[in-house]
Order: C-alpha cells, then sequence, then structure tokens
C-alpha cells in the first residue's frame, strides 16, 4: 500500500482473486440448482417416426468416388419440457436427437449419429411440443446401405453456461425402431 | 562486485517468463493437448461461443461423444476450428474413431472445411482437444492486440510507461 | 527528468494508514463479493452481480486509492542528511 | 545507490538494507562469501536454460515430436523449483550475508529481516525496524562458543525523507554493533 501503483493493483489483484471465488459460488449453486429440480430425468417421449431414403453421388452427402450413399431423413414426434434446466448461469441449451445402431457388415462399429437438434437460449422455448417435425440432416452411414438397422432413438442435452464448465445429460425414454422403406403408395 | 546483483535482478525477470511458460507446458502436458486453452475467433458456434471468449480442452479421453465440442486443426490452416460433433463412428478392436463436426451456426456439416477431399475427422489425429470450461470475453484482449496495430502501439507505450514509472 | 516526474507521481502514505487501508480493503471486497453472490442469486441474475461486485470494487478503489490527507497525518520523522553523507550517497 | 528509494515501501527498504550490507562491510575489512548466492544463482538460471530448451523445442518442431523431451524438462524444472524453495526456506534461512575477516580471522553470519511494525508500545510504534542478527564464529578455534547478537535499527535513523541511506550512518551503527559482540567475547 506504498504507492499509488500498488494501492491499485492490490485492489486490482484482489478483486479478481475474489471474482474466482463468486465463479465457484456460481457454478456450485447452480449445478445445485439442476439437482435440485430433478434436470437430469426429464421425461420424454418419441413416437411416429418416419424414415425416408435417398440415394446420392454426392461429397457432401458423404460419397466417396461417386460411389452412391443412401441418405436417410426423418420425420418424429416428440414431447419434453426442459424448462429445468435454465437457471442464472444458463446461457443456451442446445438439445439434440441421436441414434445410436451397430454396422450390419462389421457388427463390432458402434454409430452414433444426430438427425436433428435445436438451440434453445429462453425458458419459455424450452417445452418442445413436436408434431410431424421433418429432422434436420441427411444421414449416412460408413456403409453404403442404411436400411434396416436397428436405432435406438434418445434425446440428450448440452448446457451452455455464462462461465464454467459444459454439463451435459440426457433425457429419459429411449425409442427403437428398425428402419424399413416405406412401401410405394 | 556488482555483476551478482545485475544477476539476481535479472533471474527475477527470468522467473516471471520461464515459470509462466512452464506452467503452460505442465498445463499443456497435463490436459494433453498442445494448447489447452483456446481464444474463439469465429462466430460460427454462435450463441454458444463468441469471438473472444476463453475455452479449456482436455483431450485425455480416447473418444468423443456426439454432442461434444472440439477443437480441430486442418492441415495448412493456421486457425484450429471450434464445432460440434455431429456423427462418431468407432470400431471396439482397433481404436480408431471418425467423426463429423458442425458449427451450430452453420446451416451444413464441415465436411467443405476438411483437408484432402476427407469426409470424416479421425479423433486422434485431427482433434486438439474437447471442450471442458468456458469463460466469457476475457480472450478478447488477444484479439484486439493482434488485429489493431494502434491497441499494440496503446499496450506497448502503457506497458513502457509503467515500467518507467513503477517500482519496477 | 522522467525519473523526477516518476517520484512525484508514488503518492506513499503512512505506515498505519498502509496497515489500515490494506484491511479495509480486504473486508469491503469479501463483503461485496459474497453480497453480490447472495443478491445474484436471489434475483436469479448474473448482471445484478456483476453490477453489484463492480460498484463494491469501485468505493474500494475511491477509499483506497488516493493519497488523502487523513493518510499522511503520522509520516515519521528521517534523519537529516548531513554534507559528507551526501557525497557518500553517490559513491 | 545513487537511486532514492520510497521510504514508505517496506519491500523497498528491505532491499535497499541488504544490498548495502556487503557494501558497508566490506568497509570493515569483511569478504564476503559468495557461496549462498552462487549455488543460488546456479539453480535459477539453470531452470530459466530449461524453459528456454523448452521454448525452443516448442518453436522448432510440432508437439508430438518432442512430447517425451518437453514431459522431461517439466519434471526437471518442477523438481529444481522444490529444490530452490527447500534451499531458501530450510538452509539458506533468511541469511543475508556471510563473509570473514582475516585479520581478526572472524567469520560473521548476518541474518535479517524488515519489522513492519513493533507491537513494544512506546512513540515509535508505527517505524519499521531492521532487525539483524549477527553470529561471530572464531575460525581458529572451532571448539569456542559462538557469539550471537540480535539488534534492532529504526529505519528512521538511517534513511533520509528523500530516499538516500546514510550510508556513513549505517557504517557506523555496523561498526559500533560488531565492536559490542567483540567486547561480549572477551567477557
Amino acid at each position: 500500500m506504498y504507492s499509488i501503483n500498488q494501492r491499485f493493483s492490490t485492489v486490482a489483484n484482489q478483486s479478481l482473486s475474489y471474482g474466482l471465488l463468486i465463479i465457484a459460488i456460481i457454478v456450485g449453486t447452480s449445478y445445485y440448482q439442476l439437482q435440485s429440480s430433478n434436470a437430469f430425468n426429464n421425461l420424454i417421449t418419441i413416437g411416429n417416426i418416419n424414415p425416408t431414403f435417398a440415394i446420392r453421388t454426392s461429397r457432401y452427402y458423404g460419397s466417396t468416388n461417386g460411389k452412391p450413399k443412401e441418405n436417410v431423413k426423418l420425420t418424429f414426434d416428440l414431447d419434453t419440457d426442459l424448462t429445468s434446466l435454465f437457471n442464472w448461469n444458463t446461457k443456451q441449451v442446445f438439445v439434440y436427437l441421436v441414434a445410436e445402431y451397430k454396422g450390419q457388415k462389421h457388427p463390432a462399429i458402434s454409430n452414433t449419429v444426430t438427425f436433428w437438434d435445436k438451440i434453445i437460449t429462453t425458458k419459455k422455448d424450452a417445452i418442445l411440443h413436436l408434431v410431424n417435425e421433418k429432422g434436420k440432416y441427411n444421414v449416412w452411414d460408413l456403409e453404403d446401405k442404411f436400411q434396416n438397422r436397428d436405432l435406438e432413438f434418445s434425446l440428450h442435452w448440452n448446457l451452455q453456461p455464462w462461465v464454467g464448465p459444459l454439463i451435459y445429460g440426457e433425457t429419459v425414454g429411449n425409442t427403437s425402431i428398425v428402419l424399413t422403406k416405406p412401401e410405394k403408395k | 562486485m556488482n555483476l551478482r546483483l545485475e544477476l539476481t535482478k535479472l533471474l527475477n525477470l527470468c522467473f516471471v517468463l520461464s515459470s509462466t511458460f512452464m506452467m503452460w507446458k505442465g498445463l499443456s502436458i497435463f490436459a494433453n493437448s498442445h494448447s489447452p486453452i483456446v481464444v474463439v475467433l469465429s462466430g460460427s458456434m454462435e450463441p454458444a461461443f463468441q469471438r473472444g471468449d476463453i475455452l479449456f480442452l482436455w483431450n485425455r479421453n480416447v473418444e468423443s461423444k456426439v454432442g461434444d465440442i472440439v477443437v480441430y486443426e486442418v492441415e495448412g490452416k493456421p486457425i484450429p476450428i471450434v464445432h460440434r460433433v455431429l456423427r462418431e463412428h468407432h470400431s471396439e478392436k482397433t481404436n480408431k474413431q471418425f467423426l463429423l463436426t458442425k458449427g451450430d451456426n452453420n446451416a451444413g456439416n464441415d465436411i467443405p472445411l476438411y483437408a484432402n477431399r476427407k469426409v470424416y475427422l479421425q479423433k486422434d489425429k485431427d482433434i486438439v482437444g474437447t471442450v471442458k470450461g468456458y469463460f466469457p470475453l476475457l480472450g478478447y484482449v488477444t484479439i484486439w492486440v493482434t488485429e489493431n496495430k494502434y491497441a499494440k502501439f496503446a499496450l506497448l507505450g502503457f506497458l513502457g510507461l509503467s515500467s518507467l514509472l513503477g517500482d519496477e | 527528468m522522467l525519473e523526477n516526474i516518476g517520484r512525484k507521481l508514488i503518492f506513499p502514505i503512512d505506515f498505519p494508514s498502509q496497515k489500515r487501508t490494506f484491511h479495509l480493503q480486504s473486508v469491503i471486497l469479501l463483503i461485496s463479493a459474497l453480497f453480490a453472490s447472495a443478491f445474484g442469486f436471489f434475483t436469479q441474475s448474473l448482471l445484478n452481480l456483476l453490477i453489484c461486485y463492480a460498484a463494491g470494487v469501485l468505493i474500494t478503489m475511491l477509499l483506497v486509492v488516493p493519497p488523502y490527507p487523513s493518510y499522511n497525518k503520522k509520516k515519521l520523522q528521517w534523519v537529516k542528511p548531513s554534507m559528507t553523507n551526501s557525497s557518500m550517497a553517490t559513491e | 545507490m545513487s537511486k532514492p528509494i520510497n521510504v514508505y515501501s517496506i519491500p523497498e527498504l528491505r532491499q535497499a538494507l541488504d544490498e548495502a550490507l556487503p557494501i558497508t562491510l566490506k568497509r570493515l575489512n569483511y569478504t564476503q562469501s559468495h557461496l549462498f548466492q552462487d549455488i543460488k544463482l546456479g539453480l535459477g538460471y539453470s531452470m530459466g536454460l530449461i524453459a528456454a530448451t523448452s521454448f525452443l523445442l516448442d518453436k522448432k518442431f510440432k508437439w508430438n515430436q518432442t512430447l517425451f523431451y518437453q514431459k522431461l524438462l517439466v519434471g526437471l524444472y518442477f523438481i529444481l523449483s522444490i529444490t530452490f524453495w527447500i534451499f531458501n526456506h530450510f538452509i539458506e534461512k533468511g541469511l543475508t550475508y556471510q563473509g570473514i575477516n582475516k585479520k581478526d580471522s572472524i567469520k560473521l553470519k548476518i541474518m535479517s529481516r524488515l519489522i513492519e511494525n513493533n507491537s513494544r508500545g512506546n512513540s515509535n510504534n508505527d517505524t519499521p525496524i531492521y532487525q539483524i542478527h549477527f553470529k561471530l564464529i572464531n575460525v581458529n578455534n572451532s571448539t569456542e562458543k559462538n557469539n550471537e547478537l540480535t539488534s534492532e535499527l529504526l529505519v528512521t535513523k538511517i534513511f533520509s525523507e528523500q530516499g538516500y541511506l546514510q550510508t556513513n550512518l549505517f557504517y557506523e551503527y555496523l561498526n559500533d554493533q560488531i565492536n559490542l559482540l567483540k567486547e561480549k567475547k572477551k567477557n
């Protein structure tokens, strides 16, 4: 405290270290809020999953050297309430609908793909009630064909905080379907 | 002999520089990533990450999960990219994992960004780290200094002045 | 010349005040950190927390940084340099 | 010595006094032993060298190519910093000066510290005190009991308001104290 420089820098330093304390408090309390509002066990229902298939030969649809690649796109219904994820340290929630499946020719290969996702930034948008929603992505596999796979769907979320660690979680309620080509009408 | 005195004074400066650098190296080794702390430079992950936000990376995980935000490097491009994993394919026999990524704020996936007409990234080769922690805005200082020449002069001037007036 | 300006800009305060201002600073900053956290939590707003803590830091700066005359009442009596000393000092 | 210090700064006072000790004792015919200083300089600069090597490797090569060496260097740096810390706290233990007077064959060790506020009452209790612990060792007769003395010096007695150390006052003070110590030895 012996010179004006030093007084300024001690105040600055100390306020920064108490800033770290504040960050710890924010991270701790917001995590506690998530736990106490049962945010890690939100229920979900997924249904009415209908695939459509298309054959693509572009690199941007997974084709290498012009070999035909089977792409799949979905429509689905989804119901869930994610409002419990929103507290004072939530900047955004990224929700994504993923499917897990095994390889057909090589069963040792595990795959996880995203069919749909959404960025939610406010609490009032966090109640999802989707009917016949179109999937966002054309999805292809490492193998050329995608039909007749056993897909297990689940909804995951990633909470992006204003400060602190990123938090990941999953909703409760998985659905399995086998992808089959709908009969031609 | 004043040589020792001068050497001791120089040593203090040397300690400041070397301990900062070695701390950074230690952190790199701990996180197994050559840059464990990165500053976001593009808006492709908005609104999650804006320019100037600071990200803390971890690279000791063997596999990435879908939804993870990863930092990867593309051959021939100087700036690492921060994007989210859209798909992953891994074999239980070999430890190879293929990843497809996409920026939250981009319309399409990252295939046009990958080098050598590749369709996937490889976890062990291309990934610098997975984002684990976040601190907003603080990195804007470094962006400001690297991109604005007046800022560089201002910073240098400020440092020079404070070393002249200050108590070393 | 720069050195002379530098010496004018040190603005020292007396030893008891150094102790007192440091104590004051620690207490105010800790209290404002805790109060800001609590206020932010109960209003569920990080902005409120930030404003509250910034105000605390600003108050501390205003109280501690400037060399108020009251911080310089207990200056010490130092030794008067004698003629021989000044020649020694530049040795 | 020509640069004035801020006399209201404890670190600057301590540094000025610690640096003035060897210069003043030289005038009292003591030759300083630089052993501890040299060990610290050696340790310190080898740490600097390690960091510089690590920096160069980082600049010249890619991360994966030198990972093993980097781990080695970081480990070495860590070990040396701990050694440095141990040396400071357990071996040097605040020893500011050691030197020898060949004529009187006396070895002198000085530990010093600056006490910010003495709580010993009276009017001076705002004034920082430079506490010096002297230890005289007879080089020829190692069985003889060492002579020790702790003395305290008000910093206001040797610094001018402008921030100059009054070197001849400091000289006289040290001379008096060492003579006192020698007297004590004779009795």
